[in-house]
């Protein structure tokens, strides 16, 4: 079916109203997620945006039409492989166990129990919404914060210039766990995140599967709340955020022949206004050379 | 209450062993137990541990101050001063040796001194030098403490029956070298 | 024994937030403009935006946080944002 | 009951734990390797692997993960299990504190071991003493047969409708851990009968019955919760009773329900234990009786729930008491369980005198001999004053 026609016949299974900010990424990429996953799914949230959007509920409330816990920000795997193996014993497969995490939950604290999980090839899809940094807490860096980037805890002063140290690229990280799928998403390319959401609840069925999406924060990152399409999109042409994924170790890579310079996603961005030229190339050597070592893998 | 102190090396089979005596024990109706002494075990280095037997339950929890038996997995450890710590008089001491009784550095005490060239039988029965099993044919022998059928069974339950046949061979062939003297 | 305060769960319905007040500007269709093509609900953050089944679509407004990604996002810039008044 | 098809076995504590857990047939075992508890899950592991035990076992990458594991699984409905010990516990205090908020029922085994530093893998029960205040309930217990059974009552009392709580047994990491004793198997289908199947119906993570589970909740509604758990800690006092007299009545034996006395009936002075000393202080009391002392024992079972009452009737018309603690209370100069034993006393209305004691910590052994000694030190400075005395040190 085409995808356009799925998301329009398929069950918001998010409540209606949350409290993710004007214009949030991440609120985006959830719903649309569980459209794909449907009623049958067992959903884990750790601390972050969504959890304190209010989507694992208020009180005696839910914030989802199916079930949702919050785990801890450390655990979410973990605790999933005790969920997932549960329903395999209890003969119960088709259930699909998902987790919708941060970039925190997932690259730092919550990275051994990933790790462990990923190793063990537990049946569950884990999903990582990167808006690089803490951003439910106030936008304090994360591991895959992008370097030179603002943020409350790297601020720019006059000794010290956002973010000194690179990204931890937890795509490939995960990729080299050899597990059954691994890919990267972005909401400006939504066709191929319903693919790949697809593939990775099918993957997940057999092992461990781990998609990784690049989900704009107006609010931390300081583009306008209409632009977060626009700053994906450019993410994904600059290079910034390559598109790929891994199917049982073949990899497939979305190639633009004609990238855009990385300072048009840049200069959207306030969280990178303080940025000299001299920086700037910086980031566009890093970006390139991620590039040509993705375009090497994906080449074999 | 009867209570044992075992001196080996790792590698030496020492907590098995003793395992093994507790097992064949706790078979023939009586209580046992064994408590390793907690060190870091390593391949070489000086282990011991504690084995009591008695005919109702054991409570204690502790280490073996006062033992009756000594088991000396190695004639080195004989050296070591803790080795005779403790031993009441006129006590039991089991040496795996193929030395002479007066060639070995012992305390001048009044005690029964039981000699066994457990090693060698090991040697022999299964190329291995691990005189766990044979040692505890000598024990079986010079205590007469547990029942020697079950502890032979026993033996070759945990491993097999050149162990079972090593054991025989040590109960066969230990020798009471030196009885009450000072 | 009542359950109800054992393990804390949210099982007595779905926790919803009147999102429809936090706009200040409303996106508006002009239907003369609008291909029905849907981009406007793909990247709705907010579930607002609704096809029916002529896949004809339609701006809801009781959720609709006005981000205006909607009007952004439309190939043909059939989507307007307009100021918010009281009325 | 055909108490015939029971056996006879010369097991480690370890062994004993992991065979009733086995018992208790789990449905999933998630754990970490950590000095002195690995050879439980070895052990587990072993009956897996030889087809003996059909449970889900999932080795995790640390302990962290062993608890988040099984607390999946228990909100999905499962029977759970795992074991620990020390920094493995200390590592695990997050998810293990959830555990017990959220309600859910499990067994874990704590081979109890002295927190570093100074650096050190052997006994002490610092670990399990400090996690007291974490929501669960904690049994201490003194031989491996104890192990055994306490695991499998463990899950009677977790799952119990007036309790949902997860239990720790714990027991003395080397002393019991590594000792090989005389333990009786129970037959598997009476254990089978005693347990019964467990179901979640509080909670659970499931499409068919959507809910969320720990939303957000504000002040003014969590209290409820918190008030929920200590009532159920308390119900849990007489949980604890019933099921140690319904235990008895399938296999025989029975424990004395929160705590246990030895020679109480016409001792002046008492010894305090808990854990594996419990068996040593028990020939200290024959040996201190044979030297004219009129000492009796106490040994306290649960730390949570704390059974402040029957320890108040205990102790009411005794002259003194000492109790023996493997671990320390940081800011009180004394270890955990005499705290709690004189918060026990504090309304008791007349004085009586007290002596913290402190031994047995990184593994240090505690004799008869010492026992005897400090229980000397008690008749003769509790004779003389009321209150509690100087701290005494095993050196």
């Amino acid at each position: 079916m085409n995808y356009i026609d799925l998301i329009r016949q398929s069950e918001d299974l998010v409540t209606a109203g949350m409290s993710a900010c004007q214009g949030c990424g991440a609120e985006l990429c959830l719903r649309r997620v569980l459209q794909v996953a449907g009623r049958n799914t067992i959903l884990s949230i750790p601390p972050g945006c969504m959890a304190g959007a209010g989507v694992v509920g208020w009180n005696f409330d839910n914030g989802l039409k199916i079930p949702v816990h919050i785990p801890l920000l450390d655990n979410t795997a973990s605790f999933l492989s005790g969920v997932t193996n549960m329903y395999q014993r209890k003969n119960r497969p088709d259930v699909n166990i998902i987790a919708f995490a941060g970039d925190g939950a997932t690259a730092d604290c919550g990275f051994q129990s990933l790790s462990g999980a990923a190793e063990r090839g537990e049946k569950l899809l884990y999903i990582c919404y990167d808006n690089e940094g803490y951003m439910n807490t106030g936008f304090q860096r994360s591991s895959t914060s992008s370097k030179g980037s603002r943020t409350s805890t790297t601020p720019v002063g006059k000794v010290q210039d956002g973010k000194s140290q690179n990204q931890k690229y937890m795509p490939l990280i995960m990729a080299m766990h050899n597990v059954e799928y691994v890919a990267t998403a972005s909401p400006s390319n939504m066709k191929d995140m319903v693919d790949k959401v697809t593939k990775g609840i099918q993957a997940s069925k057999k092992g461990f599967a781990y998609i990784h999406i690049f989900s704009p924060c107006p609010t931390g990152w300081g583009h306008e709340t209409d632009q977060t399409i626009e700053v994906a999109r450019k993410a994904v042409k600059s290079n910034f955020f390559p598109l790929f994924e891994v199917e049982q170790g073949k990899w497939k890579l979305l190639d633009n022949k004609n990238p855009i310079p990385v300072s048009d996603l840049l200069n959207l961005l306030r969280k990178f206004s303080h940025l000299s030229p001299d920086d700037i190339a910086q980031i566009q050597e890093l970006v390139d050379k991620r590039m040509d070592l993705l375009r090497k893998l994906s080449a074999a | 209450m009867k209570e044992i102190r075992f001196h080996g090396r790792g590698g030496q089979g020492v907590v098995k062993s003793a395992q093994i005596l507790v097992e064949t024990v706790v078979e023939g109706g009586l209580y046992a137990h064994f408590i390793p002494f907690f060190g870091v075990e390593r391949k070489g280095s000086p282990v011991f541990g504690f084995l009591r037997i008695d005919d109702k339950e054991i409570r204690v929890k502790c280490q073996v101050y006062h033992p009756e038996v000594l088991m000396v997995f190695d004639d080195t450890l004989l050296n070591l001063p803790q080795t005779f710590l403790g031993l009441v008089d006129h006590g039991v001491v089991i040496i795996n040796t193929e030395k002479t009784v007066e060639s070995l550095p012992l305390p001048e005490k009044p005690m029964k001194v039981f000699s066994i060239n457990a090693t060698g039988i090991a040697l022999e029965r299964f190329k291995k030098p691990i005189p766990n099993t044979a040692m505890l044919g000598a024990f079986a022998k010079a205590t007469g403490w547990v029942n020697w059928q079950i502890l032979q069974e026993k033996i070759r339950l945990a491993f097999n029956n050149d162990n079972a046949l090593a054991a025989i061979d040590a109960y066969e062939n230990v020798q009471l070298v030196k009885q009450e003297e000072f | 024994m009542s359950k109800k305060f054992i393990t804390p769960v949210g099982d007595e319905g779905i926790y919803t937030l009147d999102t429809g007040s936090w706009r200040t500007f409303k996106p508006v269709m002009l239907k003369e403009k609008c291909t029905n093509c849907g981009l406007c609900m793909i990247f709705c953050p907010v579930g607002s935006i609704t096809g029916d089944e002529n896949k004809i679509y339609e701006i809801g407004y009781q959720y609709c946080k006005g981000c205006g990604i909607c009007a952004r996002e439309c190939p043909t810039k059939a989507i307007i944002m307009v100021r918010e008044s009281i009325e | 009951m055909n108490t015939n098809q029971n056996r006879i076995v010369a097991i480690s504590g370890n062994k004993s734990a992991a065979m009733g857990a086995a018992l208790s047939r789990p449905d999933l075992i998630a754990a970490y390797p950590i000095t002195p508890q690995s050879s439980v899950v070895e052990s587990l592991a072993q009956m897996i692997a030889q087809g003996d035990l059909n449970s889900t076992m999932i080795q995790v990458e640390s302990e962290h993960s062993a608890m988040s594991v099984v607390q999946g699984a228990a909100v999905a409905g499962g029977r759970t299990f795992t074991a620990t010990s020390a920094q493995g516990l200390a590592l695990m205090y997050e998810p293990y504190f959830r555990m017990s908020t959220l309600r859910l029922p499990m067994v874990m085994a704590i081979a109890t071991r002295e927190m570093t530093s100074p650096e050190t893998v052997w006994s002490g029960q610092q670990d399990a003493v400090s996690v007291r205040d974490a929501g669960w309930i904690q049994v201490y217990v003194e031989n491996n047969q104890e192990i055994l059974d306490m695991i499998i009552q463990g899950y009677k009392i977790a799952e119990h409708p007036d309790v949902l709580l997860p239990v720790n047994v714990c027991y003395d990491g080397f002393y019991l851990s590594h000792l090989t004793e005389r333990v009786e198997i129970p037959h598997q289908p009476a254990v089978d009968d005693f347990l019964g199947v467990y179901h979640a119906d509080h909670v659970s993570l499931d499409p068919d019955t959507p809910m969320a589970v720990d939303p957000l909740t504000s002040g003014e509604i969590l209290w409820r919760y918190r008030k929920g758990h200590l009532d159920a800690m308390q119900k849990a006092l007489q949980v604890i009773e019933q099921t140690d007299d319904a235990f008895e009545q399938v296999f025989g034996r029975r424990y004395g329900g929160v705590i246990d006395t030895y020679k109480m009936d016409d001792a002046d002075f008492v010894i305090v234990t808990m854990g594996a000393t419990t068996g040593t202080a028990r020939e200290a009391v024959d040996v201190a009786r044979s030297l004219g002392m009129k000492i009796g024992l106490l040994k306290v079972r649960f730390l949570r729930p704390f059974p402040d009452k029957k320890i108040r009737e205990i102790l009411s018309g005794k002259q003194g008491f000492v109790v023996i603690d493997k671990n320390v209370c940081f800011g009180w100069n004394t270890g955990v369980l005499y705290m709690e034993i004189k918060a026990a006393i504090s309304e008791l209305g007349h004085p009586i005198s007290s002596m913290p004691a402190i031994g047995g910590l990184g593994g240090a052994d505690i004799s008869v001999d010492q026992l005897v000694t400090c229980i000397q030190v008690l008749v003769k400075q509790g004779s003389q004053q009321p209150g509690q005395l100087d701290t005494y040190w095993f050196q």
